[in-house]
């Protein structure tokens, strides 16, 4: 019999960036303007704020085979809608303590508070984000494994 | 109080009266000064060099000795305490050197910069305080006294964080605490130009007299110095515009501890 | 090594970026040892960014820098010059044959009072 | 305990003769001893069958949602962890607390029938409590329990008081519990996060999605729940794979966060027994560490955890990695 | 049935050099929904636009998606474009394939695969979209302006003239800002004073112009048109309507050893004082700090003095609430203190002054009464030298990355005037470059060193230090190559000039955002570069970025004007992306109450027909779009889901994460 070797693909994660419109959105468009690059498999929502993201979004991008997700937003304290973020940083911390309490690799998911002007900050966060997601590998513990098998 | 303590080379030669009388004085303070085992001398001077790594073992193993016996290593020599902290810094932060120091050495456990690297100044500033000097002093130095910090112990301040850089106060404050005067002159901060003395003799000679001449003009009657090599400079090449001592040689005559 | 090779060697091995220099001077203006280097201390900065590497290495500032660290104290744009010379000097003095103090030449000069430091120092900086 | 029977059929009797309620909400005999059933009582007659007992463990307190709009007053019996919930529901606009006439009862601990047939006894005929003895009668005989051993988990750490009284029928000065709720959750977290997914993924695959949780959960309490409306994007789907439960129980446990009393009613009614309470109790303990104790329904007003913050609360990237004070 | 359109848009080469988006519109013609898609070099364009509108009418669109630049660029161009051509503006999708994809891959299947699935999403989302109306708002005819400099006289007086009430909220005691402390300004040399302090008077006689000084914003609730702004008018212990400025008071009072922040601390002034003569209001202030009476309670000499019994040390700080449509911005700026350099020996040196110690030097009501004399023994220097970029350009983290933009024209002012005064004395300059873009800089410049004679030296001081009573400037010629130490009687240093340090607060106030040199960000450089990118807030002076006084009075007026456009509207069409409860759903909890910021949200009991002819009255959220401004925090907080925000519904939102993920 033939020994079957099969090409190691190198693992790329499929990264969901959730971005408030005032802050994040506006920061990682200052990366784009700035040309500071970053993997191109980080895609970003658009949101009006950080707090208009349900823990449902969130699962459900875990779901469809997402490997990271990143929630961002204006730093506490900044935000446009005043309190928005407040709200935000009470329920992702709550979130991801019980996801990792869970048994989901809390390298998973994560916070980060970018403003308009942090274009650098931005691509900065991404880049560790996608570094640190692809160390850890495939998302297996939250998938619907029906859609990853594509039943 | 115990603390880990790295005299230097020419401390246990040239320079006995800065240790011994450092030595003296702590004692007096409360302050046991443990001299670390094994010790090798740091270089005398931080090489820049990215790639120099070897050059910088002996401050390391210095440095991972006093972690483990209190964390604090407590230096003396003003190029000691240049080169350990520099070390330090490139250790705690430097990934590159550290991994490759930690390489050569194969300790039981990374070497990481966790140890404090404390001059003998600041050890009596901050562990000690001045104002504890003040009440140990039986003999007030009612004296003009000018500091000579020189650059080893100021520069670079993002990683010596010993005080400003241009308008440093330690060694005044300290010359407050054993009563004396202090004198603040606009060359207490610059070179004497020693480290080229073996190529270039003339240069320290220049740089000495322009520092001591400064100090005398502002009314100092004497100069204090942390640095061994300062003080070979300023005596041996300036002239004898002013006598120049050891900080810790006028600690000692205040407290009335004698060598 | 080529010539290339050397330049982006002492580039490395300054650990600093040339390119951030934005030519104000306020090194060479500071530098004690000014007189005494042939090459000021914000051209070590611009000349190893043009790559002229024979002058660097021919220079004599290398061994009068007295690593004072006074220009990049305050360079405003962190720099660092000394970092440079080291570099250069480091350069010179790894090629064979080329320590800048040989043992001979210490015994004239060396008087009694004279501390280690000096001359382990000098050691370190000039030769390999 | 048959003395709190006593005076509070003795109390339903005369509310319900006087007309100042027009019913009264406590529990019916079931077919056995162990199965009484939480039931509204509008005449004197149908309290023939009203019984309170070692196995009255159901929290009234979510049947007060309809019955409060009802016209006439109610009343109800409510053990002192139920009065959190109905606190809660009050909070939240849920219960017409003008309509609601509240007996605070004695709980003194509730059965589970579960852990007694756990201890090999079957056919339990009757059960009589003294002290910390249960004396278990079955058609095989009598047979003396620890009672500590088989009172209902939710009761095991309960510390809980009486927040809410229009009267009282005698509640005894409990002595403060030196007890620990959060043990099991500290356990789990101790564990390394392959455990912990291992640990709940063997619980959660035991689930068959009956919804008792959700129905029973006084906190659970939607006019219509999210896993029912289809423009959600999570309405239930054939339930055939491990992801739905931990979908249903992670969003389940994130809607009553801050909101839940910690009443235990989701593991005492779950025929799988999955400690569901534990889900709820980390939030509870990451609420309590992170943003100050506090207990839901321990008022009828003002505002949860999660609607409410401050200027330095700590960052979720510090939460996750252990450094949030 | 859905009838998509799909739009590419090459941006030149921005998009088209690392998005193959001829390969991106051919794909998504296969996308189920998609009837038409389209590649076009600038989308933007009016032929862009055109083809847009085309394909509208004639492939009966009902939606669109626009691969472009950033939605916050052109995502209003483009809503305007499907509206003019029958589609509801909010059936328009834009993929973010520029600042999002092509300007940060560089390669080009990646970059080209990254923007198909951006271009799907907004596919994916545009399905769900639903026509959206914008409803309206009222506009509170009254602005208010933050800051009483001459930015914010500026664009007060613009917009009363226009017939506006304005409000100028000032925190000192008098309006005029830095402007007030100047002697002359350039490039004309006209005296500074003369400028700007009739315009003073104008906003002081202005019918429509209140001011409020020595008051701060303390809240600012509301939005566009609507601004709720809470003013602490700080006490200042003298009645403002009885005091007459007559200025015994300040005679009177026995502790005159306060430090005159006005002259920079060159001299005192007494604990009573009127900041200047031509103050805005004329109207005296105690400093509590200094007043023997206000902390021992033994003095009231100026009480007795006072003619008109303006002296109240019971006064109280109050608060007043009011209503404004617009808010503009001018708080100016501050020189930075000179902590970190040390070299220049500002902190040992009297003789080391800043430039604005200089102008109050100069200025014939300073501390000298415009004799320019050592602030160390009162003579006249004779060399003066000046140092430019002190902590400007400096990326070291002592001083400020950016350049300070006025200090190179004012120290050429400074030499000139300098020499022109005093053509006896030396004038050197240390420079790095100098830079003079602007209507007849250069020239200004120049005149300072081919007419005045100022020396000029290209080169860094390293050291300042003194030395037999003699400042010496120990710095380097770069054009000579040299050393050089120039032994002077006065050193003056180019501070770097950072924003007034309040200005933090205003921004949080206002969820206005700053950049990381705390200057307030503009919406578009180009586009909207005085708008902050908070609706109804504008931005005027040092605020926004360095700037001198013509370009401050420019900007100024370009505030008011967008301030008046916005204030002559009687309503404004509101964002009609705002939450929106599912009544039968919601169990009206007050969960969502409970977040909203704005309290947008009331409840109502409403009677819901349960079947079987039976009724049921259910509390139940009810949002007033008028007042809810979109956040979506609400929608989260429903436990029931019965919350939802348009425009970003929790479908919409599904339906993005879903194509994102789908592999």
């Amino acid at each position: 019999m033939q020994e079957v070797t099969t090409e190691k693909k190198e693992f790329t994660p499929n990264i969901v960036a959730f971005c408030c419109n005032w802050c994040s959105y506006a920061g990682a468009d200052l990366a784009g303007s700035s040309r500071l690059t970053y993997p191109a498999n980080v895609k970003i929502i658009r949101v009006p704020c950080s707090c208009r993201v349900n823990p449902m979004f969130i699962l459900k991008a875990f779901q469809q085979g997402a490997d990271g997700v990143i929630l961002c937003g204006c730093h506490p304290g900044d935000c446009h809608y005043v309190t928005g973020n407040y709200y935000t940083r009470r329920r992702m911390s709550l979130l991801f303590s019980f996801l990792s309490y869970m048994g989901i690799e809390k390298e998973r998911t994560r916070v980060e508070w970018v403003s308009a002007a942090e274009g650098a900050r931005f691509s900065a966060v991404m880049n560790d984000f996608v570094k640190t997601v692809t160390e850890l590998g495939e998302n297996k513990r939250l998938t619907d494994l029906r859609i990853k098998e594509g039943k | 109080m115990k603390i880990s303590y790295y005299p230097g080379c020419t401390l246990k030669t040239k320079a006995k009266d800065l240790d011994v009388t450092a030595r003296l004085c702590a004692k007096a303070l409360g302050v046991e000064m443990e001299e670390i085992e094994n010790w090798q001398c740091c270089g005398a001077v931080y090489p820049m060099g990215t790639d120099e790594i070897a050059t910088k073992l002996s401050a390391v193993r210095a440095l991972d000795h006093a972690k483990h016996n209190g964390g604090k290593l407590l230096t003396l020599c003003s190029a000691c305490h240049n080169v350990i902290k520099r070390t330090n810094e490139d250790m705690r932060s430097n990934e590159d050197i550290r991994f490759r120091a930690n390489n050569y050495l194969k300790l039981d456990e990374p070497y990481k910069g966790e140890t404090e690297v404390l001059h003998y100044l600041e050890m009596l500033k901050n562990v000690v305080g001045f104002d504890a000097i003040k009440k140990a002093v039986v003999k007030p130095l009612n004296r003009k006294i000018g500091a000579y910090y020189g650059c080893l112990l100021l520069r670079p301040s993002g990683v010596m964080a010993f005080d400003n850089p241009e308008n440093p106060t330690i060694i005044e404050d300290f010359i407050r605490a054993i009563g004396g005067t202090p004198v603040t002159y606009p060359f207490r901060n610059e070179c004497c130009g020693a480290y080229v003395a073996l190529k270039n003799a003339e240069l320290p000679k220049q740089k000495s007299r322009k520092v001591l001449t400064s100090a005398k003009e502002k009314g100092a009657e004497e100069v204090i110095t942390a640095c061994p090599l300062c003080l070979y400079n300023l005596q041996v090449n300036g002239d004898g515009i002013l006598p120049v001592k050891y900080f810790t040689e006028l600690l000692a005559e205040a407290l009335g501890v004698q060598a | 090594m080529t010539k290339e090779e050397r330049i982006e060697n002492i580039k490395k091995l300054s650990g600093t970026d040339v390119r951030k220099c934005m030519k104000c001077g306020k090194c060479s203006g500071r530098c004690p040892a000014f007189k005494d280097m042939d090459i000021k201390p914000h051209q070590f900065v611009t000349m190893l960014g043009k790559g002229k590497l024979d002058e660097l290495l021919a220079c004599k500032a290398i061994w009068n820098c007295l690593s004072c660290m006074a220009c990049v104290e305050r360079c405003p744009r962190g720099v660092a010059p000394a970092a440079v010379v080291e570099a250069v000097r480091d350069t010179v003095v790894r090629m064979q044959g080329n320590n800048g103090i040989k043992a001979e030449e210490i015994p004239p000069i060396v008087d009694e009072l004279i501390p280690q430091q000096l001359l382990v120092s000098a050691y370190r900086k000039y030769n390999k | 305990m048959k003395d709190v029977e006593m005076k509070m059929l003795e109390r339903a009797k005369a509310l319900l003769e006087s007309g100042e309620v027009a019913r009264v909400i406590g529990w019916k005999k079931g077919d056995f001893c162990f199965d009484p059933a939480p039931a509204s009582f509008e005449t004197v007659e149908e309290l023939d069958n009203f019984v309170y007992d070692y196995f009255c463990g159901a929290n009234l307190s979510k049947y007060l949602i309809q019955m409060s709009k009802k016209e006439g007053k109610t009343a109800v019996f409510l053990k002192p962890c139920d009065t959190y919930s109905f606190n809660q529901l009050v909070k939240e606009h849920r219960i017409k607390r003008e309509n609601v006439y509240v007996i605070a009862v004695e709980c003194m601990a509730k059965l589970d029938i579960e852990k007694i047939k756990a201890k090999g006894i079957s056919m339990v005929e009757s059960v009589e409590v003294v002290g910390k003895e249960v004396k278990v009668t079955s058609a095989y005989g009598v047979e003396t329990l620890y009672k500590p051993d088989v009172v209902l988990t939710k009761c095991a750490t309960c510390t809980k008081t009486h927040q809410v009284k229009d009267e009282e029928i005698i509640l005894h000065e409990r002595p403060a519990r030196d007890v620990d709720r959060f043990e099991e959750v500290a356990k789990l977290e101790a564990m390394t996060a392959d455990e912990r997914f291992a640990f709940w993924r063997e619980q959660l695959s035991k689930c068959i999605r009956c919804n008792a949780c959700r129905n029973v959960c006084p906190a659970c309490s939607c006019v219509k729940c999210v896993f029912d409306n289809p423009a959600s994007g999570i309405a239930a789907k054939a339930n055939d794979d491990k992801f739905e439960e931990q979908l249903f129980h992670v969003i389940r446990a994130f809607h009553v966060a801050g909101r839940c009393t910690d009443c235990g009613e989701c593991s005492r009614v779950c025929p799988q027994n999955i400690p569901l309470h534990l889900l709820n109790r980390k939030f509870i303990k990451d609420i309590d560490n992170l943003y100050g104790e506090y207990q839901a329904g321990e008022t009828d007003e003002g505002k949860t955890p999660l609607t409410s913050y401050t200027e330095g609360d700590a960052e979720p990237n510090d939460v996750m990695n252990g450094e949030a004070k | 049935m859905q009838r998509i359109g799909v739009f590419i848009c090459w941006c030149g080469s921005n998009i088209a050099a690392t998005v193959d988006v001829v390969k991106v519109a051919e794909v998504m013609k296969n996308e189920p929904g998609v009837v038409f898609s389209a590649n076009y070099q600038y989308m933007c364009s009016e032929n862009g636009q055109q083809l847009i509108k085309q394909a509208i009418k004639e492939h009966n669109l009902t939606g669109i998606v626009v691969g472009s630049c950033s939605p916050r660029m052109h995502e209003a161009t483009f809503r305007k474009t499907a509206e003019a051509a029958g589609l509801n503006p909010y059936m328009v999708e834009i993929a973010n394939i520029r600042e999002h994809c092509s300007w940060i891959h560089k390669d080009m299947d990646e970059a080209t695969e990254k923007a198909i699935i951006l271009v799907r999403t907004a596919i994916a989302k545009v399905k769900l979209n639903a026509p959206l109306t914008a409803g309206e708002s009222p506009v509170v005819k009254r602005a208010l302006v933050i800051g009483g400099g001459i930015a914010g006289i500026q664009a007060a007086l613009d917009i009363a003239d226009a017939g506006f009430e304005v409000d100028i909220v000032e925190k000192n005691a008098t309006i005029g800002g830095r402007m007030a402390q100047l002697d002359k300004t350039f490039p004309t040399l006209d005296c500074s004073a003369c400028i700007l302090t009739p315009k003073m008077v104008d906003c002081a006689q202005h019918e429509k112009i209140d001011i409020l000084s020595y008051s701060e914003v303390e809240d600012v609730k509301g939005f566009v048109g609507n601004f709720n702004v809470k003013i602490r008018r700080k006490a200042r212990y003298v009645d403002e309507t009885k005091c007459t400025g007559c200025k015994v008071c300040m005679d009177k009072c026995p502790s005159k050893k306060g430090l005159n922040a006005f002259n920079m601390n060159l001299n005192t002034r007494p604990a009573i004082h009127i900041p200047f003569a031509q103050a805005i209001p004329n109207v005296a202030v105690i400093d509590p700090e200094q007043c023997i009476k206000l902390k021992t309670g033994k003095c009231g000499i100026c009480q007795k003095f006072c003619g008109v019994g303006a002296i109240d040390y019971e006064q109280k700080d109050t608060f007043i609430e009011r209503q404004y449509g617009a808010i503009v911005v001018a708080t100016g700026f501050k020189p930075i203190a000179l902590d970190a350099f040390n070299e220049y020996g500002y902190a040992d040196n009297k003789d080391v002054i800043t430039s604005l110690e200089l102008e109050r030097l100069m200025n014939a009501a300073g501390p000298t009464n415009g004799v320019l004399l050592r602030p160390s023994d009162g003579t006249h220097p004779k060399v003066i030298t000046f140092i430019q970029c002190v902590g400007s350009r400096d990326s070291s983290g002592c001083g400020k990355p950016y350049c300070s933009k006025i200090c190179c024209m004012y120290t050429a002012k400074h030499a000139m005037l300098l020499r022109e005064k005093y053509p006896d004395t030396e004038v050197h300059v240390f420079y790095i470059d100098v830079r003079t873009p602007g209507k007849n800089y250069d020239e200004f410049y120049r005149r300072a060193v081919e007419q005045y004679g100022v020396d000029y030296i290209k080169g860094m001081v390293g050291k300042v230090y003194n030395e037999n009573g003699k400042l010496m400037v120990q710095g380097s010629n770069l054009i000579d190559n040299e050393q050089i130490t120039i032994e002077s009687d006065l050193v003056v240093l180019a501070t770097a000039i950072e924003p007034e340090p309040s200005v933090r607060k205003v921004a949080t106030l206002l969820t206005a955002s700053i950049d990381t040199n705390n200057f307030l960000t503009e919406s578009h450089a180009k586009l909207r570069p005085v708008e902050s990118p908070t609706a109804g807030v504008y931005l005027a002076g040092v605020c926004q970025g360095p700037k001198d006084i013509p370009e401050t009075v420019s900007q100024a007026s370009a505030c008011a004007a967008k301030v008046i456009g916005l204030l002559v509207k009687d309503k404004l069409k509101t964002n009609p992306c705002v939450a929106i409860p599912d009544e039968m759903m919601c169990n009206g909890c007050s969960q969502c109450a409970n977040v909203c910021a704005y309290g947008a949200i009331t409840y109502v009991d409403k009677e819901f027909r349960l079947g079987g002819g039976k009724t049921e009255v259910r509390r139940v959220a009810s949002v007033n779009p008028a007042v809810c401004q979109g956040c979506g925090a609400c929608t989260v907080t429903c436990p029931s889901g019965a919350m939802d925000l348009k425009g970003f519904s929790s479908k919409q939102i599904m339906s993005e994460v879903e194509a994102i993920c789908k592999k």
